[in-house]
């Protein structure tokens, strides 16, 4: 018994190394650069920035596979390793590049546990074996040789993801031969530091434990048997026939649009750095960043939050840039001397955590060093000190499968600096969920110009509805309307209105059919003959609406019928062709343009005059407006055809709305004219103070 | 405002010009249009600064940056668009660039497969799906643009083609508006260009530029240039912007010889629709204005007679 | 001259014309307005395997072509519209009831397969609409519940055609001009009210290092301009006021105003008349090149 | 109720949704799908329309009153081209094709209908730009007297004419011209003017909306009684 807790022992501690070890990043970096170092084409690709990948998480634990991925507890890591399986995968999984979606491209490499473990004092003996490896010593180092017969294999299994974006039952789909029936690996050991500086001296094997490539290649598997557009979960399994280590599931992949620049050189391209950054204990956490050995300093002050006013789903990470930061602005002449390579990029790894534990950091992106467009563009007033990414991959509120209570996932975050080959890590954020905002801050001023004028308009319409005098000025062309109808009558020939070409998702179309409303009730009462062709089918339902309303109103229904108001065709030309027609055949006496007018505002104006017509036209649309002006008798300039509405409506209270309106062009006048005025301020004194104060003044306005 | 034939008594020759039948007018500008249609005269061109701010909008792009096309016309106003539509799309295949192909307008999608048509005999090497893609119309105006500001797929689940959208290589990387590097929009009224810069360009933080017809143009001074970062305004500024576009493929096919320049770009002036129809323009406007004189000039007199009596 | 003598001129004359175009025609001098047996080519988009290339396969047939006699056709068609200008007469009438009944249907016909199928019909059985073959990629594509809302208020909307229930469309009305009003309140206050303010926020002395170069290079023209930039703003929204009477300073204020009005007035009557004539351009080419081909394109 | 209150209360619930839609990230996406949704029903009005058309038509037809030729005429394209269109005739991409594929019958139509007709009536807008410019454009006071200057230099300077005529400034050269005067007026003045109408238009789109919304303009929804 004693024995065996003694056996454990080292095991467990074994396992908890693992379990805290960071450098698997440099370890796959290494590996990597192992292989470009070997191969040209590979190198050429390496130059090429990593693209960023999906990683499953590569601590094998030995449960069922569908157990939701959380961080093993010691015992489970004791029984990993009685299960004593010495392999892991390293994986990658990706859409397939280059195809048309319909396929999942699974790349792993096997790694394997150390032989050798130089923790504390303990060192490598001269030769004999250890843990099953022949050492020899050789004038450049130690050698460690041993064989392995076993049969591994990598069982592939997947789980397509349901709508609450959790994954079904894993089912294997795949199961790929890796181990050769005899396999000789080969490791050399510096005779002084102890570490490995073959197969690669990149490996920075200078910390226990270290694993390092068994086969040094990219396994691939293309699983083409995926729907597109679902998404999928795979978890890879080390298996020699007897036993099994699983591991965590990768995070959701979905194929078809691939999610990143697709690479010729994809196929070599470097893999990203395999990283399961799992602090299981701060205190571990301390203990493997005092191991790093990046040659630069780490991004410091990293914090996680909301991303304000948005629609969720999405968390803003801030950090203090590396002190090695490329940007020469925050790079001091110092660091420059003492790190030649600077941070060219930083790498943001995301943990979900429930209940207190951080699961695997993933990579979800890659932000480069230095100032971006936006921060120069920022730095205009201040100057940028932290660098931020935004995560929109965070999820939104979901349900547990088992207890079934919801819950917002909380992240944490961790940024590494990185000089394309090594990572150094920052502290890891608190973590922070993604939540729906209730109320855009960045539209707060907009927000309240809107309510300022609405209110007005509200307030004055009610003023006048308590009997209270305002006074509103006279527009002409609205005085002659009446005038104009009474001529009509006299000669007894029709009235044409022409409710503009739009359809009733413009309000000018809106306000011509309310003064349409208003004027076929005094048409009606002079009982004479109204004809309103339409556009639009919509604007003609509405028009008949108003029209029948006015003629009931006038005490006149016998005199309407549903041919007052007709549809003719929604084709611009077309319309003004049949219009056309109607004038010179019909030889109306006065014609009406309100609304919306294009083109064909000249068209029927000039077909107007010829045919001698009293012309009162009203438009929004300030191209269309000169021509109206010359060949109409009297013209509503844009704002006026709104007030007409309000001038003709039936219940005159809403004159009030333009005054209400005048409040709004006040607020427009002041705020143009205190702009100027500050805006000429700044530009001749040239203080960074008023180019602030500026600077916010214009950002009431267009901060949109 | 406008005189009609009852206000207006016959007498004095001013008069008769002044109530000159209207036909006699049209007339005047069928000639004043179809004489130099025949005769093709070739005027200079002179590119305004708005005109080469435009074309440098467009020339600084990298190759492989993704310009969406919005082409928000018809036939009725393919006159003065077209050459827009074209001298655009030649730069486009020119530098390389990706095309992606939308319409706000039923028949802007008829408009864009002419384009294309014509310019593939160029570009024979353009491939659909690799180098531009065809989105085809969506009916909705400003509707359309809200969506695919956050999701082409959602409002475009498949091509004109009937492809979906994933199955096209051109598509693979992009998502949204977002996405693009410049906006190019040819409109000739609602939903156009005023819609782009509002409900496109602006939220999306994507430079525009446009081409209007020359009625539209005055309308969208007032977004020049923080929304709005390029415009071409009516078949003048078509033309002016072909004589840039040809100016540079003639400086990179002949160097520095200037005679090589000048025959070159006599050369390309003939594919150039824009600057034939400036021609007839031209004529057109001196006729207009010299009617407008007339015009005046007949109503002066008038008003002199009746202040004598 | 007599009505019918007029009538007898002309037909003898536009006879003529036609006469010698097709004999122009005949000569292969000017497109044919008889079938011509032509080979023409089918465009097909393809992918391969992978997909990832689409390809163009491009088979060609051998059939009569009747482009010639409907160019014809759209020529007598043009020329129908153009002769409205001298007066209303048959011909234009026929081309004008030929394009108000072809454009209705049109745009029905634009609106069913570019609205109803894809956004109503893809949305609400999305399955159904793939297995027509219409739209790929629908397959197992969950159904979107809330588009039946459209839909019912659609059917609502045709309720107008019954006498007794037509009162029921008010409700497809009412929401229609709720979203009309709903989405332009907010789109024209951000769009046409805070972004002009925020860009007419320029200073009105210019120095040197930030002139407008599209204005001019010299900071007094751009000063200057700049100044009465927002006189005219200012004098413009003046005019525009309701509730104060145009007297004294609103007086002056609201007379420079309708100027400033007048000058974009102008320029856009300017801006009109170039594009006018373009489109005049256009309609000619095609008389004159892919009709009578006299011009060389 | 029905008939009145509750398209009231339709307005007032989609419109109120739609503004504050605009502040509250939670409902953002409603402005899309409302926009689609119009869109769907406005097809619906389609039938509504092209079935007046035929109405009014028809009815002239069967009472052969003057003109039903025409009306014919009218009816047939009508039918015509709705038929070719619905069922893709003659559509080289079969019937999963774009409905205005190359070389199907309904891209026919629009080639040599609706192409030649819609472009000559814009066409048609030459000419009364001429004559209206002629009858109308004079300068009866001081308003109109600005505005011909105005489109007068415009007119100028947007052809090549306005660089001839300025022989101040060398041809080949960039200077004070006449085109960059036109180029100053639309930048100044004009957009000085196009400013102030845009505010006001947009002052009055507002408050129009918010008394649509409000329900203080109800006029549009019709009578109360039937």
């Amino acid at each position: 018994m004693k024995q065996n807790v003694a056996r454990a022992v080292p095991l467990l501690a074994l396992g908890l190394l693992l379990l805290s070890f960071p450098a698997q990043a440099h370890g796959l970096n290494a590996a990597w650069h192992a292989l470009v170092s070997q191969n040209p084409e590979m190198k050429a690709a390496a130059m090429e920035q990593t693209p960023e990948t999906e990683l499953l998480s590569i601590f094998p634990v030995v449960d069922e596979p569908e157990a939701a991925p959380a961080l093993p507890s010691p015992q489970e890591l004791a029984s990993v390793s009685a299960a004593g399986i010495p392999l892991f995968p390293v994986v990658e999984i990706a859409d397939n590049p280059g195809d048309a979606g319909k396929a999942v491209l699974i790349r792993w490499m096997l790694f394997e546990t150390s032989p050798v473990k130089l923790r504390g004092k303990e060192s490598v003996p001269d030769t004999g074996t250890f843990n099953g490896w022949a050492l020899t010593k050789g004038e450049d180092g130690y050698k460690a040789q041993r064989e392995d017969r076993t049969q591994w294999s990598v069982k592939i299994l997947r789980a397509q993801l349901g709508v609450d974006g959790l994954p079904g039952p894993f089912v294997e789909i795949e199961e790929v031969l890796v181990g050769g029936a005899v396999h000789k690996e080969e490791i050399r050991f510096n005779k002084d530091t102890k570490n490995v500086f073959w197969p690669d001296r990149n490996l920075r094997y200078n910390t226990p434990g270290e694993r390092m490539a068994r086969n040094r290649f990219w396994q691939e598997h293309v699983d083409a048997d995926v729907g597109d557009g679902a998404s999928y979960a795979y978890r890879l399994a080390v298996t020699d026939g007897e036993r099994i280590a699983y591991c965590y599931r990768s995070m959701p992949i979905q194929t078809g649009l691939n999610r990143y620049e697709y690479k010729r050189s994809y196929k070599f391209g470097p893999a990203s750095p395999a990283v399961n950054l799992i602090p299981a204990d701060p205190s571990a956490m301390s203990d493997f960043k005092s191991r790093l050995m990046a040659s630069f300093a780490p991004p410091t002050e990293i914090t996680a939050r909301d991303n304000p006013s948005d629609s969720g789903g999405a968390i803003l990470i801030e950090w203090l840039p590396s002190a090695d930061d490329l940007d020469v602005e925050i790079r001091s002449a110092e660091q420059k001397r003492t790190h030649p390579n600077p941070v060219t990029s930083y790498r943001i790894f995301r943990a979900e955590t429930r209940n207190g534990s951080a699961g695997d950091y993933i990579l979800i992106g890659s932000k480069s060093a230095g100032l971006d467009k936006n921060e120069r563009e920022a730095q205009r007033f201040e100057t940028i000190k932290k660098k931020n990414y935004i995560d929109d991959g965070a999820g939104r509120m979901r349900r547990d499968p088992e207890t079934g209570e919801k819950y917002v996932p909380q992240y944490s975050y961790l940024v590494t600096a990185s000089d394309g080959v090594l990572l150094s890590l920052g502290q890891p954020s608190t973590p922070a969920g993604a939540r729906t905002q209730w109320f855009d801050f960045d539209k707060l001023y907009f927000f309240i110009v809107a309510f300022i004028i609405s209110a007005a308009i509200i307030w004055f319409i009610q003023h006048i509805k308590a009997g209270k005098k305002l006074f509103i000025r006279k527009i002409a062309g609205l005085e002659a309307v009446d005038e104009a109808i009474g001529r009509a009558t006299e000669m007894g020939r029709p009235i044409l209105f022409i409710p503009g070409i739009m359809d009733m998702n413009d309000v000018q179309t809106v306000s011509a059919v309310i003064i349409l409303g208003r004027i076929a009730k005094t048409i009606a009462e002079y009982d004479t003959k109204l004809m309103v062709p339409t556009s639009k089918s919509l604007v003609m339902t509405t028009g008949r609406e108003t029209v029948k309303e006015a003629y009931l109103a006038a005490g006149r229904p016998d005199a309407y019928n549903d041919d007052i108001v007709t549809y003719l065709t929604d084709e611009q030309f077309g319309y003004v062709a049949g219009v056309n027609g109607i004038m010179v055949r019909e030889k109306p006496a006065t014609c009406l343009f309100l609304g919306a007018f294009f083109a064909e505002s000249l068209i029927l104006a000039e077909t107007g005059n010829s045919i001698g017509a009293i012309q009162i036209a009203g438009t929004a649309m300030p191209s269309q407006l000169p021509f109206f002006i010359a060949a109409c008798d009297y013209t509503l300039i844009g704002e006026e055809l709104f007030a007409a509405s309000a001038y003709l409506s039936n219940d005159p209270h809403q004159l009030g709305s333009l005054k209400g309106q005048d409040v709004g062009k006040l607020i427009a006048i002041i705020a143009i004219l205190s702009g100027a005025v500050l805006a000429t301020v700044a530009q001749l004194s040239s203080s960074v103070t008023m180019q602030k104060i500026f600077a916010f003044f214009e950002n009431m306005f267009s901060a949109i | 405002m406008a005189d009609t034939p009852e206000t207006t008594k016959k007498t004095g020759w001013y008069q008769k010009v002044r109530d000159i039948d209207r036909r006699i007018i049209f007339l005047f500008i069928a000639l004043a249009v179809i004489i130099p249609l025949l005769l093709q005269p070739s005027f200079p061109e002179f590119p305004a600064q708005l005109v080469k701010d435009t074309f440098a909008e467009m020339d600084k792009l990298p190759e492989g940056s993704k310009i969406l096309m919005a082409f928000d016309y018809d036939p009725a106003s393919e006159p003065e668009l077209q050459p827009m539509a074209t001298v655009w799309t030649r730069h486009a295949f020119e530098n390389k660039l990706k095309i992606y192909i939308v319409a706000l307008w039923p028949l802007g999608q008829n408009m864009a497969e002419d384009t294309l048509n014509e310019l593939l005999k160029e570009y024979p090497d353009r491939k659909y799906g690799v180098d531009y893609v065809n989105l085809g119309f969506k009916s909705g105006g400003q509707g359309v643009i809200n969506v695919i500001l956050t999701d082409f797929a959602k409002m475009y689940p498949t091509d004109v083609y009937n492809k979906p959208l994933s199955q096209i290589p051109i598509m693979k990387d992009v998502k949204s508006i977002k996405d693009m590097d410049l906006i190019i929009n040819i409109s000739a009224g609602f939903p156009g260009l005023k819609e782009w810069v509002q409900f496109g360009a602006d939220p999306a933080g994507v430079r525009i530029i446009g081409g209007s017809t020359a009625v539209q143009a005055p309308l969208l001074y007032p977004y020049i240039p923080n929304q709005l970062h390029g415009l071409l305004g009516g078949l003048k500024a078509a033309a002016e912007y072909e004589e840039l576009a040809d100016r540079k493929l003639c400086g990179m096919k002949c160097g520095q010889d200037a005679e090589c320049i000048d025959s070159c770009i006599k050369e390309y002036a003939k594919r150039d629709k824009g600057k034939v129809r400036m021609g007839a323009q031209a004529i057109a406007h001196m006729v207009i204005m010299a009617f407008i004189i007339i015009g005046n000039i007949t109503f002066f007199i008038d008003r002199r007679r009746e202040r004598k009596g | 001259m007599s009505k019918q003598a007029k009538l007898i001129v002309f037909f003898v004359i536009v006879g003529i014309l036609f006469a010698v175009l097709l004999v122009r025609a005949s000569q292969n001098k000017m497109i044919k307005p008889w079938p011509t047996k032509t080979t023409v080519e089918y465009k097909q988009m393809e992918t391969d395997e992978a997909g990832v290339v689409m390809s163009e396969t491009i088979e060609t047939k051998q059939v009569f072509s009747w482009k010639g006699f409907w160019t014809w056709f759209a020529a007598f068609l043009t020329l129908c519209i153009i002769s409205f200008l001298y007066d209303d007469n048959p011909f234009y009438k026929f081309a004008e009831h030929l394009f108000v009944g072809v454009s209705a249907a049109y745009w029905m016909v634009m609106g069913f397969w570019t609205t109803l199928v894809p956004n109503l019909f893809g949305k609400l059985t999305p399955g159904l609409v793939a297995k027509t073959g219409l739209i790929e990629g629908l397959e197992g594509v969950p159904w979107t519940w809330h588009y039946i809302f459209p839909l019912l208020l659609g059917i609502v909307l045709l309720m107008r055609l019954s006498s007794k229930y037509g009162w029921v469309s008010r409700w497809s009305l009412a929401f229609i001009v709720g979203t009309t009003a709903g989405l332009n309140f907010v789109q024209y206050l951000v769009s046409d009210f805070m972004m002009q303010i925020s860009q007419s926020l320029k200073p009105l002395i210019v120095t040197a290092a930030n002139v407008d170069p599209i204005i001019s290079t010299s900071p007094v023209i751009c000063s200057l301009s700049n100044i009465l930039l927002f006189l005219g703003v200012f004098c413009g929204l003046i005019y525009f006021f309701f509730s104060v009477e145009h007297k004294g300073f609103f007086g002056a204020a609201s007379r420079v105003g309708i100027w400033i009005l007048m000058v974009s007035f102008g320029a856009s009557f300017g801006f009109t008349v170039m594009g006018r004539i373009a489109l005049l351009v256009g309609r000619m080419e095609f008389l004159f090149a892919d009709w009578l081909n006299i011009i060389v394109q | 109720m029905l008939r009145r209150t509750l398209p009231l209360l339709i307005t007032f619930a989609v419109g109120f949704v739609l503004v504050i839609s605009k502040f509250i990230p939670k409902v953002e996406t409603l402005g899309e799908d409302f926009s689609i949704y119009f869109d769907i029903i406005a097809v619906f009005a389609f039938i509504l329309g092209g079935g007046n058309l035929v109405k009014i038509h028809g009815n002239k037809i069967y009472r052969r009153s003057e003109g039903w030729g025409y009306s014919l005429v009218c009816i047939i394209g009508f039918f015509a081209t709705l038929t070719i269109g619905l069922f893709k005739f003659g559509n080289p991409l079969g019937w999963t094709g774009n409905v205005v594929a190359e070389g199907s019958a309904f891209k026919g139509i629009y080639d040599f209908i609706f192409k030649p007709l819609g472009a000559t009536m814009f066409a048609l807008l030459a000419f009364y730009v001429a004559s209206a410019s002629y009858r109308a454009f004079r300068a009866k006071n001081a308003e109109a007297t600005v505005l011909l200057i105005a489109a007068f230099v415009i007119l100028l300077g947007r052809t090549f004419i306005g660089k001839m005529v300025s022989f101040w400034v060398p041809i080949d050269q960039a200077g004070p011209d006449i085109p960059s005067f036109a180029e100053w007026i639309m930048n100044v003045p004009n957009l000085a003017g196009q400013r102030a109408i845009m505010i006001g238009i947009a002052l009055g789109i507002v408050s129009t909306s918010l008394k649509l919304i409000l329900g203080i303009e109800r006029s549009y929804l019709g009578a109360d009684t039937e």
